[in-house]
């Protein structure tokens, strides 16, 4: 019974919380920490594979918990909890209005992870895309705006993509929940085209590359618990619904696969690479991501390639994803935090210590999480992948490195050269997040290891650990000797890449939207009136009218139809007889 | 060419002319003599056709009908008569006693 | 209990008219009284006709016939396909009435306004429970009759120009139906609804006859439920007070026109024969060109009532595109989209009477930052506004879902891209609307917090907004549960595939 | 059947040339003598068709009192009324497409045999009429067909007179008439009066009273009637009646009452509406004859009274200012 | 028992026209209320008993059978019509009382009382007359008496249009005489059943045909003959120009059908239904279009009897293809034209009661007129619902069966006369409605409307709505003694 009340009570804690916004905004404020605390205990207390059923909601929900789910939940209740910490002391102006959208985001995000059927999933996907959209443009910056407005053109895309997918999936299979799908849904009929929109719907919340457009505008326009969250836990709600949707371990579409697996390389190398480009450090971060998600992508495309290959990829997915989301999250945090806010002395060390941490972790330093999850990656994709793909996945993974070990570097020293404008200290809570933030990211290798015990050999053998150091090594010799170089010409390239091509597109819409409103209004009924119908017809018309009717009124006209009719209808009559 | 026969047409004719008169003159005290002609046109017809010959009696039915027929005609042509009156001597747009404008 | 089942249709429609009639004699200064009457005869028609929902669900037979002349009869049958429609317009009118009565506080003849407002009603009422041809045509030009005086209530010039508008198309539109019917009742004889359609017996004969028969009606019908070239009078009667326009032209006569087109294909012709007669493609190409082109006229309208007028257009379609794919599941969507539009749609009016009236904004330009001072009027708006989009847990998201599984499952999949077509049209114009009234850059540099006290309009015009904004998501919420719309409409699927 | 004589042929030339003098004539004055001769000419063609009943009304009552009518509305009229100046028939399109039209609407009633048909008359009612006449309580087969076969025609004939004289009290203005002083009317006119007045009522008192028998009857008696009135009104108004007085009014009435009275009578004895039981059909068809006599007269009296805008109205009741025009 | 009633429908409004001339003031109105009450009890005992015993009566007036004497024929449809005409009177009859007030109790209109009276008689005479001469007697005094009330006010268009109506109507009346001595002369009977049982097309009988059918058209003022009748009923006082719309040209109408449908039954087959169904439709059309470009709202109403009796026309083609068609004919025309005389006596007194508060009728004056007298626009649009023949209307009943005949007939043009006159007609109803329903600026205190005006456009305003809802007793009441049985 208790685990029934914490999956309901983990998505609707947070709801709740919103709605006593209306009544009691600063309650609300202060409990905004504690939202996350029943999807934390559920990570905890219930154990998988347990569902609870609500026939009542919607079409019939049903929320569990299976292994996929579990690892996912862990992640985003830590970062949802530790964000929604440091926002109490980032935050400063609007806090009511931040403090909704946050809570409705997060219950969107706690929900579907734990919902088990499409309609569920979709209804909290779509809660936690609109919500975020708050948070995108809590600033009220033009750029916020901006991006707000990329941001939310492309969620509606998304929903409707996913909405027609999911509505094809749904009756081709026959049913709403994920456990019942079959996998020969996609051979039937239209299979490949819901499949297609599925796949380019949770593409675009996942950063797939065509569609990452809002990434690199949203992360850097979003307060930073804001954009921690959304790069951390909400990135991922796109990979879940691959997970959920496509018959991952069922049957095998090495069409689909081969898709994935090169959308996700050229995202790995394309992002990384244009991160480095960045001048402003969140762009950095969110281009990471992108190249991080394009990692994950390729593990999704291998196990569509080799459905069996599932039960191994998985757990590496999982295990990339919480060091991710760790490392991203304490990155984003960290750019709130600057090192002479602090007194100096041993607390600036710690906190430069501290700083330095969640980069190296990210580029995959030895011993750190990275290390473990690249490492776990590289083995689970090998077993499954024949020789030559492997090795051109090694050469993938070493240039990815290299590139995010680079993007590292700038971000650090982006961090420690620039003082950030005049920005008042934040608050004790965004110290003491990020603070906890980074502590997790420093024992998440045990964590990792305890939860997914396989690792544990492959990642302590020589051979992983120099493959984890070296990139850090060359790429900090490279800094060092560029980095006091004043004549080297450090590249800007604007945060958005392929935007200015959707641009030029919707100008095209705008013109044709344009063009035939005016035509539809041309041909309405007046101007056809005015066009046709002379402007003094109607005068004309009632004088005509008139004359003939008193014409008609005189005797003698009056005398001829009289016997015109007498005539006329004994000549009808005439031929009767 | 029966006597019957000459005086109905006779009548035809009369009832012709009367609306031929009717309808060509527009002067109403003319058109009430035109509407009286064709009456008798009418009449002539009914009593000719009425009439048996010489020795038969004749059908009085229609001498009924003739005499109540001359009876309308006059007092229509009376009434008609009195409203010409009447109009000549109420000028246009006098509103006598009438109710509204 | 034969004797009430058999008044009972009969006394729900006139329980509105005779209020209305009552009303007519009130004089203007009678407030209390005139208050009184209609919330009285709307609760008591709320009533009967859940009564009647309970009833039919239980099976039981409720018919009133009158022979009329010759073997015409005048009939009226609670089939669980009305019952629908009724339940719709009688909790609507509800709640309008409420609104009507806080709306129209102070302005000139209100006795005839609310007299015609429950003739309109009882006009609805009589269309949803007609049960054959003449019944339906009595119905359907009363409502067009009880419904002019409205369009023109305010007696400006625009306002007489737009009642032209109204009376030639609905008028026009009520003559293409008349003569259908009748020369469908000249080749079929009295025809009564029938639950799987009614003209079997003539199917094979009429073949043509019924073809042009079946494109009348689609016209006639059409012109209320605002098809592409007859929709001319709907954005022109957005000039009628804003009762008028929620309750009117979002839920009576414009859903009057497409339940017609249900009654006409389900229980007139019914499946096989519209099959058959091949002619659901045209009808579902008509609601597809409606739809799209609803949509973007919608997007260039910058009058707020105009734009909703022109998704009205749009959203009305989906019914007909439901209807004209022959499949269960696309019928239940195009059914319960015929509840949950109504709802949305009127929480949509009755926010923009609201604006209107409170902050007298008109046009979609002066909405900046009409979410700080009207929270929760706006957040009806917006929830509404997400429910057209089709974003679930709104009831706009459930018809969505069946229109598209339905589309599906019937193997007809390009419809779906009209699905997805609009439901991005329908973004395009409600979410700027959302983004300027929430997130707009207005000029007082007030950061507090929005205050959410109740008080911000007369309560007559703050709850039914409030109201039918939380039926919709109630509605699309607990879809499942017996109580929804949705269970409703599956009944009468169920009936009418004879599953 | 008989063949048309000589005489009868001339008699119809005749009567068309009049008509067409009526019709044709420029002058309108001429145009009403012309009718008025007309009249009698119609008179005469009635007697060569043995109707003598018919011959006695056209003459008394069309030739007679209608023409004096038309007569008098021309002197009231004078030159002013432009409708009377003199007109030529005017040969216009419309005239010459009617005249063509009748020409051919008269040439397929040939062909139709219209008028074959109207060679040999049907025999029509005269058996059952004279089988019955003895019932009828009269001898004269027209009174008793208008008087007791098709009374309630009759009855709605009275009733047209009497609607002829509403409209006429209906129309008239308001004010009182004015009554002229007596000097006005010659002395020659006043003298001829008084010799030929009590021989007109006379005569009227034996065609009334003839009619049973012999032709004559209620119509053509009133016919005398009034034409005495007219020439009583010409030389002596003071002896009449006011028009609108009650007595007038209830004169007036009389014959249309009667026959009301009279068929409510047969009607509460049982028999249907206007049946005279055949031993009192002579004495109730005489009561109305009377009646209806009386009305008639006055009847045509106060519509001549009233086409010369004076109403006869005693000297004693109005003063005696100058008469509107 | 009911020969002695059917004579008193006739006879009562005679001796009150007779007494009327009597009595003072006071009495007066006493007598027209006793009159007029007492001929609405026996017209609805006679409908009563004839709908209940279902047959038809001969009743033989002073005693002789049918050549010889005239017979009063009593079947379903005069039984209706004499109950309706009776309702109509009895509006009317209260309506002028109120209308012409204190104008009406001294001077000249006091005549106007047995001028109606005996209008009244006349028309139930005519309902009843089942002898084809007696018809031509009542006609005439019906079109005599009209010409008079018309000449009423005395104004110079008033008398104009009289004489006008006077010349036509007498031509009208001398050709349906010549038509009847034809028929005298080759048949030898007058009376209508017997010609119908004699009726054989020959020569004469065509004539007479002609002759007739053209009488009557001038009298129900059909399309190219109908010049005389707008002036006529829009100078005329409101009551008379209700009486004249309403009951006199219902009675030719009436006419028309009846010897159509007997007499002359055998050429209701043949091209002259052609011809009529033209003229019907052209009158639909041409009075439709000009009562839309009318100033005046009892102009209006005068040229909208021009359109609406073209209907009874416009189905008349139909017949010549089928008979089981003209039954549905038959009772269609029948039933519009009874609910045609409600409403458009409701309409006239609707214009009459604006007039008698307003004084003028104007319709470009008229803005915001509704909202100081909403009852007598409620009137004019229930009666304007009948005009046009939207459903809850007994005229839309009759539409329906007319649109139903021409359907199965396949004559697709009367379908697209009817439906077009109907919207027609409904664009100058609601121009009138429209213009009205406006706010007016002037806040002036209205004068209102007397009640009894009000009450009586009320109820003969709601009548044609009541035929259209309960319209079963109605059809079984016409169906006695119809030509064609029962609806089929």
């Amino acid at each position: 019974m208790i685990h029934s009340v914490l999956l309901i009570l983990s998505w609707l804690m947070p709801l709740l919380l919103a709605a006593t916004a209306i009544i009691a905004p600063r309650l609300t404020w202060k409990a905004l920490v504690f939202a996350g605390f029943p999807g934390l205990a559920a990570v905890f207390l219930v154990p998988v594979g347990s569902s609870v059923e609500v026939p009542v909601l919607l079409l019939g929900t049903r929320f569990g918990l299976d292994q996929v789910g579990m690892g996912f939940l862990f992640l985003t209740t830590v970062i949802w909890i530790l964000a929604a910490w440091h926002a109490k002391g980032y935050i400063t102006t609007r806090r009511s209005s931040f403090g909704v959208y946050f809570l409705l985001a997060m219950s969107g995000n706690f929900g579907l992870i734990l919902a088990q059927d499409m309609v569920g999933f979709y209804l909290f996907f779509a809660l936690m895309s609109f919500a975020s959209y708050g948070l995108v443009i809590h600033e009220r910056t033009p750029e916020a705006r901006y991006a707000g407005k990329v941001y939310i053109v492309l969620v509606i895309i998304g929903e409707v993509l996913i909405f027609s997918g999911m509505a094809g999936v749904g009756t081709l299979a026959g049913t709403t929940s994920f456990a019942q799908f079959g996998e020969d849904w996609v051979s039937q009929g239209r299979g490949a085209l819901f499949f297609g929109a599925l796949f380019l719907g949770f593409g675009i919340k996942a950063g797939a590359l065509p569609l990452h457009v809002w990434l690199p505008l949203a992360h850097p326009a979003a307060p930073t618990p804001a954009s921690a969250v959304l790069s951390g836990a909400m990135i991922k709600a796109g990979l879940i619904g691959w997970l959920r949707f496509l018959p991952i371990g069922d049957a095998a579409l090495p069409g689909w696969g081969a898709i994935y697996i090169g959308i996700g390389a050229l995202a790995f190398i394309a992002a990384a690479l244009y991160g480095c480009m960045q001048a402003n450090s969140k762009a950095l971060l969110a281009y990471s991501s992108i190249s991080k998600m394009g990692l994950m992508t390729m593990a999704v495309g291998v196990i569509l390639v080799e459905p069996d290959s599932a039960t191994v990829v998985i757990p590496c997915i999982l295990v990339f994803a919480t060091h991710h989301c760790f490392c991203k999250g304490a990155l984003f945090l960290s750019v709130s935090i600057n090192r002479n806010d602090v007194s100096p002395g041993l607390r600036r060390w710690l906190t430069t210590f501290l700083l330095l941490v969640p980069p190296l972790s990210l580029a995959g330093f030895a011993l750190t999480s990275g290390e473990v999850a690249k490492t776990m990656m590289k083995v689970g994709l090998s077993a499954s992948i024949s020789v030559k793909a492997l090795t051109g996945l090694a050469v993938l993974l070493a240039i990815n490195s290299l590139l995010t070990a680079g993007l590292m570097f700038r971000f650090c020293w982006q961090r420690f050269k620039h003082s950030p404008h005049a920005h008042q200290p934040p608050g004790a809570a965004t110290f003491l997040a990020w603070g906890t933030l980074v502590g997790i990211v420093i024992i998440s290798p045990l964590l990792l290891v305890t939860f997914y015990p396989v690792t544990l050999g492959k990642s302590l053998s020589i051979g992983a650990l120099w493959s984890s150091i070296w990139p850090v090594l060359v790429v900090s010799a490279i800094g060092a000797v560029l980095v006091n170089r004043s004549w080297l010409f450090v590249p800007r390239w604007p945060a958005g890449d392929m935007l200015f091509l959707y641009l030029l597109l919707t100008r095209l819409i705008e013109w044709f939207g344009r063009v035939s409103s005016r035509f539809a209004t041309a041909v309405s009924v007046d101007f056809l009136r005015k066009l046709f119908i002379p402007p003094k017809a109607g005068y004309h018309f009632k004088s005509l009218l008139r004359q003939t009717e008193s014409r008609l009124g005189m005797a003698t006209v009056f005398g001829l139809v009289f016997i015109g009719l007498l005539t006329l209808s004994t000549y009808l009559l005439f031929e009767h007889i | 060419m029966t006597v019957a026969l000459l005086y109905s047409i006779t009548g035809f004719l009369l009832f012709l002319m009367g609306i031929c008169g009717l309808i060509f003159r527009s002067s109403l005290i003319r058109r009430a003599l035109a509407l009286n002609i064709t009456a008798s046109g009418i009449f002539l017809f009914i009593v000719a056709q009425a009439y048996k010959g010489e020795s038969a009696l004749p059908d009085p039915v229609p001498h009924g009908l003739v005499l109540t027929g001359i009876v309308i005609g006059a007092s229509a042509t009376a009434l008609m008569i009195y409203l010409i009156g009447v109009l000549r001597y109420v000028s246009p747009g006098d509103n006598d006693s009438g109710e509204e404008e | 209990m034969r004797v009430f089942d058999f008044w009972l249709p009969l006394i729900v429609p006139l329980i509105s008219m005779v209020v209305g009639v009552i009303i007519f004699f009130l004089r203007e200064e009678q407030r209390s009284l005139r208050t009184f009457l209609n919330i009285a005869g709307a609760v008591v028609k709320v009533i009967l006709v859940h009564f009647m929902v309970l009833g039919v669900y239980q099976n039981r037979f409720y018919e009133f016939r009158l022979p009329m002349f010759g073997d015409v009869e005048f009939v009226l049958h609670a089939d669980p396909l009305s019952l629908l429609f009724a339940a719709l317009s009688s909790v609507l009118w509800l709640v309008t009435t409420i609104y009507a009565i806080g709306y129209l506080e102070d302005s000139p003849n209100r006795s005839r306004f609310f007299g015609f407002f429950s003739f309109c009603v009882s006009a609805t009422t009589g269309i949803a429970l007609a049960g054959n041809l003449i019944t339906f045509i009595i119905w359907y030009e009363l409502l067009t009759l009880s419904t002019y005086p409205l369009v023109i209530h305010r007696g400006t010039t625009d306002a007489l120009q737009a009642g032209r508008t109204y009376l030639a198309y609905t008028l026009l539109g009520g003559a293409l139906v008349l003569v259908a019917f009748v020369w469908l009742n000249s080749l079929a004889g009295p025809v009564d609804f029938a639950e799987r359609g009614s003209l079997a017996h003539v199917a094979d004969q009429y073949q043509l006859q019924l073809k042009i028969i079946f494109g009348l009606l689609i016209a006639g019908l059409g012109v209320k439920a605002a098809m592409v070239p007859l929709h001319g009078w709907l954005p022109s009667a957005m000039v009628a007070p804003a009762p008028v326009s929620a309750l009117l032209h979002a839920v009576a006569v414009v859903k009057a026109g497409a339940f017609g087109l249900v009654r006409v294909v389900y229980d007139l012709y019914g499946l096989e024969l519209c099959g058959q007669l091949s002619v659901m493609p045209f009808l579902a190409v008509l609601a597809t060109v409606t739809i799209i082109y609803g949509s973007l006229r919608a997007l260039f309208q910058d009058d707020l009532k105009r734009r909703l007028a022109f998704s009205t257009v749009s959203q009305v379609s989906y019914i007909a595109l439901g209807i004209s794919i022959l499949g269960p599941i696309a019928t239940t969507g195009g059914i319960v989209h015929l509840v949950h539009q109504g709802l949305m749609k009127i929480t949509l009016f009755f926010c923009a009477g609201n604006y209107a009236e409170k902050l007298h904004i008109h046009r979609v330009s002066e909405m900046d930052g009409v979410g700080r001072r009207m929270p929760w009027t706006t957040l009806s708006f917006t929830l509404a506004a997400l429910g057209m989009i089709g974003v679930p847990p709104m009831a706009g998201f459930v018809s969505k879902w069946y229109l598209g599984s339905g589309f599906v499952e019937a193997g007809q999949s390009w419809v779906i891209l009209v699905l997805v077509a609009s439901s991005l049209l329908n973004g395009a114009y409600f979410l700027p609307i959302l983004y300027r009234a929430w997130f707009a850059q207005t000029d007082d540099k007030d950061t507090t917090a929005i205050s959410w006290r109740l008080s911000e309009i007369h309560p007559g015009l703050l709850w039914p907004p409030l109201i039918t904004c939380l039926l919709a998501l109630l509605a699309g919420l607990f879809a499942g549960s017996p109580a929804s719309p949705l269970f409703w409409a599956e009944v009468i699927t169920a009936r009418e595939y004879g599953l | 059947m008989a063949a048309a004589t000589p005489s009868d042929i001339l008699l119809c030339l005749l009567i068309l040339s009049l008509a067409l003098g009526v019709l044709g004539d420029a002058n309108p004055f001429r145009g009403v003598i012309i009718f008025i001769v007309f009249g009698l000419v119609m008179a005469l063609s009635w007697t060569r068709l043995d109707a003598p009943d018919l011959a006695l009304a056209e003459a008394a009552l069309g030739a007679g009192v209608i023409g004096v009518l038309f007569l008098v509305a021309l002197r009231k009229q004078g030159e002013k009324d432009v409708s009377l100046a003199t007109q030529r028939l005017r040969l216009n399109s419309v005239t010459i497409i009617s005249g063509l039209l009748l020409i051919v609407f008269i040439v397929y009633l040939g062909a139709l045999g219209v008028f074959s048909a109207w060679k040999t008359p049907g025999k029509g009612l005269v058996e059952p009429v004279y089988e019955s006449l003895h019932l009828t309580g009269v001898s004269n087969p027209v009174t008793a067909v208008i008087l007791n076969y098709r009374a309630y025609d009759t009855f709605l004939e009275i009733g047209v007179l009497y609607l002829v004289m509403l409209s006429v009290f209906a129309l008239q203005p308001d004010e009182k008439a004015k009554f002229t002083s007596t000097e006005q009317y010659d002395r020659m006119l006043r003298s001829y009066a008084r010799g030929i007045v009590p021989f007109m009522v006379l005569a009227a008192g034996y065609l009334l009273w003839a009619g049973a028998f012999r032709p004559g009857g209620a119509f053509q008696a009133g016919a005398m009637l009034g034409g005495a009135g007219i020439l009583l009104h010409l030389s002596r108004p003071a002896m009449l009646l006011d028009m609108r007085g009650l007595v007038a009014r209830l004169s007036l009435v009389a014959g249309f009452f009667s026959f009301c009275i009279l068929g409510i009578l047969a009607m509460l004895y049982g028999f249907d509406f206007l049946q005279w039981p055949s031993h009192l059909a002579k004495h109730a068809i005489l009561t109305v004859e009377t009646a209806s006599t009386l009305s008639i007269g006055l009847t045509l009296t106060g519509l001549y009274a009233s086409v010369e805008r004076k109403l006869i109205s005693p000297a004693i009741f109005y003063s005696g200012e100058e008469d509107n025009p | 028992m009911t020969a002695h009633l059917v004579i008193t429908v006739v006879l009562v409004p005679i001796l009150a026209s007779i007494f009327t001339l009597f009595c003072g003031d006071m009495m007066r109105r006493v007598v027209c209320q006793i009159a007029g009450l007492t001929v609405l009890g026996s017209t609805c005992l006679i409908a009563y008993q004839t709908g209940h015993s279902r047959d038809v009566l001969n009743i033989v007036l002073s005693g002789w059978e049918a050549p010889l004497g005239i017979r009063l024929y009593l079947d379903g449809l005069s039984a209706l019509l004499l109950l309706t005409t009776a309702i109509i009177a009895v509006c009317i009859t209260f309506f002028a009382e109120a209308y012409f007030g204190v104008k009406a109790r001294s001077g000249r209109l006091t005549f106007f009382w047995p001028l109606w009276f005996l209008v009244w008689a006349a028309l139930n005479g005519l309902f009843l007359s089942g002898d084809v001469f007696n018809l031509y007697v009542t006609l005439e005094i019906i079109n005599l008496a009209a010409v008079a009330m018309v000449a009423l006010p005395r104004t110079h268009e008033s008398l104009k249009a009289a004489l006008n109506y006077l010349v036509i109507a007498f031509l009208g009346s001398l050709s349906y005489l010549f038509g009847v001595a034809i028929l005298y002369t080759s048949h030898g009977t007058l009376d209508i059943q017997l010609l119908a049982e004699l009726a054989g097309i020959d020569g004469p009988y065509i004539l007479a045909a002609v002759l007739i059918f053209i009488g009557l058209m001038i009298k129900t003022a059909l399309f190219p003959l109908h010049f005389w009748l707008p002036p006529a009923h829009a100078s005329a006082p409101t009551p008379v120009s209700a009486l004249l719309s309403g009951l006199v040209v219902t009675a030719s109408a009436y006419m028309i059908i009846r010897l159509g449908f007997t007499v002359f039954a055998p050429l209701m087959h043949t091209p002259l239904t052609l011809l009529l169904g033209v003229l019907g439709g052209l009158a639909v059309l041409w009075g439709s279009v000009h009562a839309l470009i009318q100033e005046r709202v009892k102009m209006v109403v005068a040229y909208s009897t021009v359109a609406q009796l073209g209907y009874v026309f416009l189905a008349l083609p139909v017949v010549v293809s089928g008979s089981d068609l003209a039954a549905m004919v038959w009772y269609g025309v029948l039933y519009f034209v009874i609910c045609h005389a409600c409403a458009k006596t409701a309409a006239f007194l609707a214009a009459g009661t604006l007039i008698n508060v307003v004084k003028h009728d104007r319709i470009a004056q008229l803005s915001g007129a509704a909202q100081h007298w909403p009852m007598v626009f409620m009137a004019f649009g229930m009666a304007g619902v009948n005009l046009i023949g939207l459903p809850p209307s007994g005229g839309f009943i009759g539409k329906w069966l007319m649109l139903q005949a021409m359907i199965n007939s396949g004559q697709w043009l009367l379908v697209l006369i009817l439906i077009a006159g109907s919207l027609l007609a409904a664009g100058y109803i609601f121009r009138v409605l429209g213009i009205a329903l406006q706010t007016s600026e002037d806040s002036r205190p209205p004068v209102p409307a007397p009640l009894q005006l009000t009450l009586t456009t009320m109820i003969l305003a709601v009548l044609p709505l009541l035929l259209g809802v309960f319209s079963q007793l109605p059809f079984s009441l016409l169906a006695v003694g119809s030509p064609f049985g029962a609806l089929p």
